[in-house]
């Protein structure tokens, strides 16, 4: 299988064309089939692909399949490569893209653009395939943009919403802004490295031969990373370029689950896992990638707070968890922030997923104020929305705490920047935590508990059929033992996962000493566990102790509560300090000058000039076929006299060309 | 005996006086005469050198340009009579339209 | 002034006044005429050059077969006298002077190379039709084969063209 | 003077050969008009010509006077100068054809101011394809006849004329290519050499080298198109629809008259012996006498059929009713015995005398059978004068050459 990676993203593509082009005629269980299987096909091969990579033991596996791009010194060829970062990436793509397949089968099916759905979805998985298996920044590059498309494609689904459209747009365009970064950090690599393979990169005696140092040799590391990381930024919701993700709560539940909470809003975190050695090359960077992810982190929780839309406040969390993630790669603890990633994919997935189911169960309604009491009508959904809920509060033994834990130790351990840096960051992690656990519970409470808030007639709750709970329990396992994986020493484990991920990372791993953290492990836990406990109590004293109180609270801190709920108006900043003017520019210079005046100027000059020739050369062509003899003979006398009277001392003149 | 040049001089005037004819006369099959005139002072020329030369590539060129000049004759008259047919008139400055 | 220069000088003057005719002539048949005596002259000029074969071939294809089938055709239209209309003033320009262009530069062409092939005097001596044959067979096979295509394809476009398309 | 003579004794043997042969030639067509009109008399079961002298022997000459003395009218609105050159053209060329044909083997038995005489004008070594290209031209004498009369039946005849002769000059060239492959020469001299030691059927010499018979392949196919296409050619019955009185009047000639008419009808007659001749040179051996060489008194042939010919002559005409009659006929008859008697006697004559007697005597019979065709076939229709051109004889002929070149290789000549 290893041998023929590149079947592995072509499933998808090929199930993508199938029912973009033809699935139009189609009845939906023949989509489904074609969708579902061929996604299902690539976990197979994905699965058996891991198999073979542990068979052939540790290593990088890389294959050349053609050259795509080839000019001068620069190749960016089709190569496809494999090692454990890429194992956990694919698996996690793979595994809960496909279950979020399933899912849609059932959510979907009363939808329209049954088949333009299932085709975007399938094109997605081809991308984010690519992006994880391509073993040079152009081919990642290749899937960060396709995937950036079928998200815009799939956030605009219902383009009929304007709504919709708008965030599709807005998605796009904010995205854009992040991969201009992007490229511009892949340009100053090439210019560095003369090359944009990572194993080349990476192992380049040049690489080596910079020492570590603040600025990054000179910067251009520093340069380098922070440009691959505004890109990351864009990708993943990072400030300041995170106002896309809730807007993109537009799209279908599932889009949301896959793409905009499990796969593709981890390609940043990706990326700058991928390039770890560049980034420990550049501590400067470091630290700006775990101060933005702090910031993050808190920034989003704290708007998450007073959010009513369940979406958003699922979308919010998403962020704040990405900003963990990023704290984590900030503080060095890459393998705890793919840790993360991958106990978030499956917490979170399984969050919206429920998330969906609720809303599928209230015919939907979106909005937690018009819910409440559905526990005892939806359990399954609320069984497992519960798992995922103390999965990502951090309750132990759920998959959340460990990944978290980790982080935090990490951060609290974090030497970058001085210690006191890392302080700071732990502090805000927890404090992230801790309103984490809140609103999240606060969602629980409000959707499921209490009294029930909507209109019986209206609305028939049901719950969801098994192709959307199949899904939601498979994941609630996962979230459930996921994170056994990393259980730390005192849980009886040892840190499977590091362990596993460290030929990648190696010695980037700067996570202080095995002594201290063995020291530090068992209280941080205890710590991280009783701030969870006291968001969750907050919560519940709020809303369902006394309901009132929320409103109360409300009115008595009127401005904070009104800038949460604004998200601290960055929207309207952003409108003011970069939209407007820019589109003021466009309108006055780019359009009624340049456009107007220059290109058009240009091309219907072009034309009328083509017009005056023709009307000047028109006249030759009278129709008149004495007039062409005598073109005719004018010519012949043109080539009689080149032939003859060519000034040159060689050939002879006529005999001579005889001969 | 002749020496090749004269040959050469009256081929050329034969060409010079078939491109007069080309120009001057205003029948579709008068000009088509005038260009057989003028593939016959080529063959003229072709017949000196290859006498001069005493090779006889010459004189299969010249055959080789009747034949050419055979299948022009069919093809081409074939097009007068449907020039003749559909316009009514042999005259070319009154077939200037491509289309009938 | 002997008896060949003597024959050549009389065979070109046909050939020359031939020519001048069929421009001086009103009428195609009159054209188609004194084209002929063109033709059979420069067979003549071929029979004083010693090549007997394309003599005999000018006269039989070009004398017997397309002369005769642009008199036919002439005939078959009933062709009159050509009028004479003046609508490219362009040819009523440029015609003399570009004729007696391409005169001169052959002419000039021909008097300014002082290669010795062009004082070679031609001896009346018979190319043998063998050799022709020899050469045309063997070295100018493939244009030869060609040219059978070449006619057929000609004969092919001609039934097309000149047929009534039956409706 | 005579060193003069001596000089340009080549010029002016021609010269002199030229019109020798014009003068024969005139006679010979005059007496074949009147051949021709008693032998289709007599198919006819009539008596043809028998007032202008005894039999009609004058009324060939009584037609040319009729010829030269009937007023000579021009059409209005004729091409003047076409409707004078069409006769000329076809006379002139009819006449140039005879000039290539050699008509015996060896040299005049004496010399003439040194020089050695042929019989036949001109020997090129193209022979036939000169003939060939005389031949072709010659469409254009009926083909501007019929244009320049300016009326519609001589229009249509021209038409006719030049759309058969060009037809069919392709299936006639295209026979002869068996021939001409065989003898690997143009020269009719060489064709005639070629048939004489030709190894004809079982080897046998004489009549069965003759290249219908002998060669690599008998050219019986050859022979059948050449002489059919010739016939054509010619516009003679069953191919003359260029002057096919029933439905185009005259054609091609309605509007001539008086002598240019005569140039026409010489021209015709001219043509016919040209082609005859060409059939015996080419498949009937020319001058080969058609027994084996060995055979030496078949040389007295001559003289046994010019005697006893000669007697009836003599005592024919002494039982005629008319004076004049039983005073020229019994001349004849001594003319044509004391030629006998003369061959008898002088051998060098006589072996001189074989290959023109035995060429002459092909002619005629080719002659005869051109006559005779014209007494018994029906005229073609155009249509089927047309397919029988195109779909029949040049197929066939083709078929030929490439039978012959197979013949060829296969059989090693």
């Amino acid at each position: 299988m290893l041998d023929y990676l590149w079947i592995i993203p072509l499933l998808p593509l090929l199930g993508s064309a199938t029912n973009g082009l033809l699935g139009g005629k189609w009845p939906k269980n023949i989509v489904n089939l074609v969708a579902v299987g061929s996604t299902g096909l690539s976990f197979a091969c994905a699965l058996e692909a891991v198999r073979e990579f542990f068979g052939k033991g540790q290593g990088l596996v890389h294959k050349e399949f053609f050259d795509w791009i080839v000019a001068g010194n620069f190749r960016a060829g089709f190569d496809l490569q494999m090692d454990q970062l890429t194992v956990v990436m694919l698996l996690v793509v793979t595994g809960v893209g496909w279950l979020i397949h399933i899912y849609s089968m059932g959510y979907m099916a009363h939808e329209g653009g049954y088949y333009r759905f299932f085709s975007y979805l399938n094109l997605f998985m081809f991308f984010m395939l690519i992006l994880i298996l391509g073993a040079n920044y152009v081919l990642l590059f290749v899937g960060w943009e396709g995937v950036g498309l079928c998200s815009y494609l799939l956030i605009g689904f219902y383009f009929l919403r304007k709504s919709a459209a708008d965030a599709g747009k807005k998605a796009f365009i904010v995205n854009r802004i992040g991969d201009f970064g992007f490229m511009l950090g892949m340009f100053l690599l090439f210019r560095a490295f003369h090359t944009l393979d990572f194993q080349a990169i990476f192992t380049s005696p040049t690489l080596q031969g910079w020492p570590v140092e603040l600025s990054g040799h000179l910067g251009t590391l520093t340069f380098a990373c922070l440009l691959l990381f505004m890109g990351a930024c864009g990708k993943s919701a990072q400030l300041p370029l995170y106002v896309w993700l809730p807007d993109a709560m537009e799209g279908p539940t599932p889009v949301s689950a896959l793409i905009h909470a499990a796969t593709m809003v981890t390609a940043g975190v990706y990326v700058v896992a991928r390039s770890h050695i560049l980034f420990t090359h550049a501590p400067t960077a470091m630290l700006v990638v775990a101060i933005v992810g702090c910031a993050t982190a808190f920034f989003a929780a704290t708007i998450g707070l007073v959010q009513t839309d369940i979406k958003k406040v699922l979308a919010y969390s998403t962020v704040s968890q990405l900003g963990y993630m990023f704290l984590a790669c900030g503080v060095g603890a890459f393998s705890a922030g793919i840790f993360h990633l991958m106990t978030h994919a499956f917490f979170k997935a399984l969050l919206f997923l429920a998330a969906g189911s609720v809303i599928h169960a209230m015919g939907g309604e979106q909005d937690m104020r018009h819910m409440g009491g559905l526990s005892k009508r939806i359990k399954w959904t609320y069984r497992t929305m519960l798992t995922a809920t103390l999965a990502i509060a951090g309750i132990p033994p759920l998959a959340g705490f460990f990944s978290k834990d980790s982080i935090l130790l990490s951060a609290f351990q974090s030497e970058n920047g001085g210690a006191n840096v890392g302080r700071v960051l732990y502090g805000f992690g927890l404090l992230t935590a801790l309103l984490t656990a809140f609103y999240m519970f606060r969602l629980i409470f409000l959707t499921f508990f209490g009294e029930q808030r909507y209109d019986e007639h209206h609305v028939h709750v049901h719950e969801s059929p098994w192709t959307m709970l199949g899904p939601l329990v498979i994941l609630a396992v996962l979230s459930v033992i996921g994170g056994w994986l990393a259980a730390p020493s005192f849980f009886g484990g040892s840190d499977l996962f590091a362990n596993f991920l460290a030929p990648v990372f190696g010695g980037a791993e700067s996570a202080g000493t095995e002594a201290a953290a063995r020291a530090l492990e068992i209280p941080m836990a205890v710590v991280a566990v009783v701030t969870a406990l006291i968001g969750i109590f907050v919560a519940f004293w709020l809303y369902l102790r006394q309901p009132g109180k929320p409103e109360a609270l409300a009115k008595s801190m009127h401005g904070v509560y009104t800038t949460l709920l604004n998200k601290y108006y960055v929207d309207e900043l952003y409108a003011a300090v970069v939209v407007q003017p820019l589109v003021w520019l466009s309108t006055n210079v780019l359009w009624k000058v340049a456009d107007v005046g220059a290109i058009d100027g240009a091309v219907n000059g072009i034309a009328s000039g083509a017009t005056a020739i023709g009307d000047a050369s028109r006249h030759t062509q009278s129709g008149n076929t004495r007039s062409y003899a005598v073109w005719v003979v004018v010519g012949a006398i043109v080539v009689i006299a080149v032939i003859f009277f060519w000034p040159t001392t060689t050939a002879k003149p006529v005999i001579g060309m005889v001969r | 005996m002749i020496p090749t040049s004269y040959y050469l001089v009256l081929s050329a005037i034969l060409f010079g006086l078939g491109v007069v004819a080309f120009i001057f006369k205003r029948n579709v099959i008068t000009i088509f005469m005038s260009i057989e005139l003028m593939l016959n002072a080529v063959n003229l020329a072709f017949v000196a050198f290859s006498r001069a030369l005493g090779q006889l590539d010459g004189q299969v060129f010249v055959l080789f340009v009747i034949v050419v000049a055979a299948a022009e004759a069919a093809v081409g008259l074939g097009i007068v009579i449907l020039i003749a047919r559909n316009r009514q008139s042999l005259n070319v400055e009154r077939v200037d339209l491509l289309k009938l | 002034m002997n008896a060949p220069l003597l024959v050549f000088f009389v065979l070109a003057a046909l050939a020359v006044g031939g020519a001048v005719n069929l421009i001086l002539q009103k009428h195609p048949i009159h054209s188609a005429l004194s084209l002929i005596v063109v033709m059979v002259s420069l067979a003549g000029l071929y029979l004083l050059m010693g090549a007997e074969f394309v003599a005999a071939v000018q006269i039989i294809v070009y004398g017997g077969a397309i002369m005769v089938l642009f008199v036919f055709v002439i005939m078959l239209l009933n062709a009159g006298i050509e009028e004479h209309t003046n609508f490219s003033k362009l040819a009523g320009f440029a015609g003399i002077p570009l004729a007696l262009a391409v005169t001169g530069f052959i002419a000039a062409a021909v008097a300014r190379s002082n290669d010795a092939v062009l004082s070679v005097s031609q001896t009346g001596a018979v190319a043998p039709t063998k050799e022709l044959s020899t050469l045309l067979f063997r070295e100018f096979v493939y244009p030869f084969e060609l040219t059978s295509f070449l006619i057929l394809i000609a004969i092919l476009g001609a039934i097309v063209l000149a047929q009534r398309e039956h409706s | 003077m005579t060193s003069f003579l001596y000089a340009n004794a080549f010029l002016i043997i021609t010269l002199v050969k030229i019109v020798l042969m014009l003068v024969i030639l005139l006679t010979v067509n005059a007496y074949l008009t009147w051949f021709e009109r008693k032998l289709v008399a007599h198919i006819q079961s009539r008596w043809g010509p028998h007032r202008v002298g005894p039999h009609g022997l004058l009324q060939p000459l009584a037609d040319g006077a009729k010829f030269l003395l009937k007023e000579d009218p021009t059409p209005a609105g004729v091409d003047r100068f076409v409707y004078f050159l069409a006769p000329l053209l076809s006379l002139g060329l009819a006449m140039t054809s005879i000039a290539i044909i050699p008509f015996g083997p060896d040299p005049l038995p004496w010399l003439i101011l040194g020089q050695k005489v042929y019989l036949g004008i001109a020997d090129l070594n193209i022979g036939i394809l000169g003939l060939f290209a005389i031949t072709a031209l010659g469409v254009y004498g009926i083909a501007l006849a019929g244009w320049s009369s300016n009326s519609k039946y001589p229009l249509m005849g021209g038409l006719r004329s030049s759309a058969q002769m060009i037809s069919y000059e392709l299936a006639m060239t295209m026979s002869v290519v068996g021939v001409l492959l065989t003898a690997g020469s143009f020269s009719l001299r060489d064709i005639i050499d070629a048939q004489k030691n030709a190894h004809g059927i079982f080897g046998w010499q004489g009549i069965f080298s003759w290249s219908i018979f002998a060669g690599p392949l008998p050219q019986i196919l050859g022979f059948f198109c050449f002489y059919v296409a010739a016939i054509a050619e010619t516009n003679r019955a069953p191919f003359d629809l260029p002057e096919a009185e029933s439905e185009l009047v005259a054609g091609f000639h309605t509007e001539y008259a008086s002598f240019k008419f005569a140039m026409f009808f010489i021209a015709e007659y001219t043509s016919m012996i040209t082609v005859s001749c060409l059939c015996s040179i080419l498949f009937f051996g020319g001058w080969l006498s058609p027994f084996p060489p060995s055979w030496t008194f078949t040389f007295y042939l001559p003289s046994l059929i010019l005697i006893p010919s000669g007697l009836w002559v003599i005592w024919d005409g002494l039982r005629y009713e008319t004076i004049w009659g039983r005073l020229i006929l019994p001349g004849i008859g001594a003319a044509l015995v004391a030629i006998g008697a003369a061959l008898i006697l002088l051998p060098a004559l006589n072996n001189f005398i074989q290959g023109p007697f035995w060429l002459l005597s092909k002619i005629f019979v080719f002659l005869f059978v051109y006559v005779w065709m014209r007494g018994t076939l029906p005229r073609f229709r155009y249509d089927q004068l047309m397919s029988f051109g195109w779909k029949l004889l040049l197929p066939v002929s083709l078929v030929n050459v490439v039978l012959t070149a197979g013949a060829i290789l296969w059989r090693g000549y």
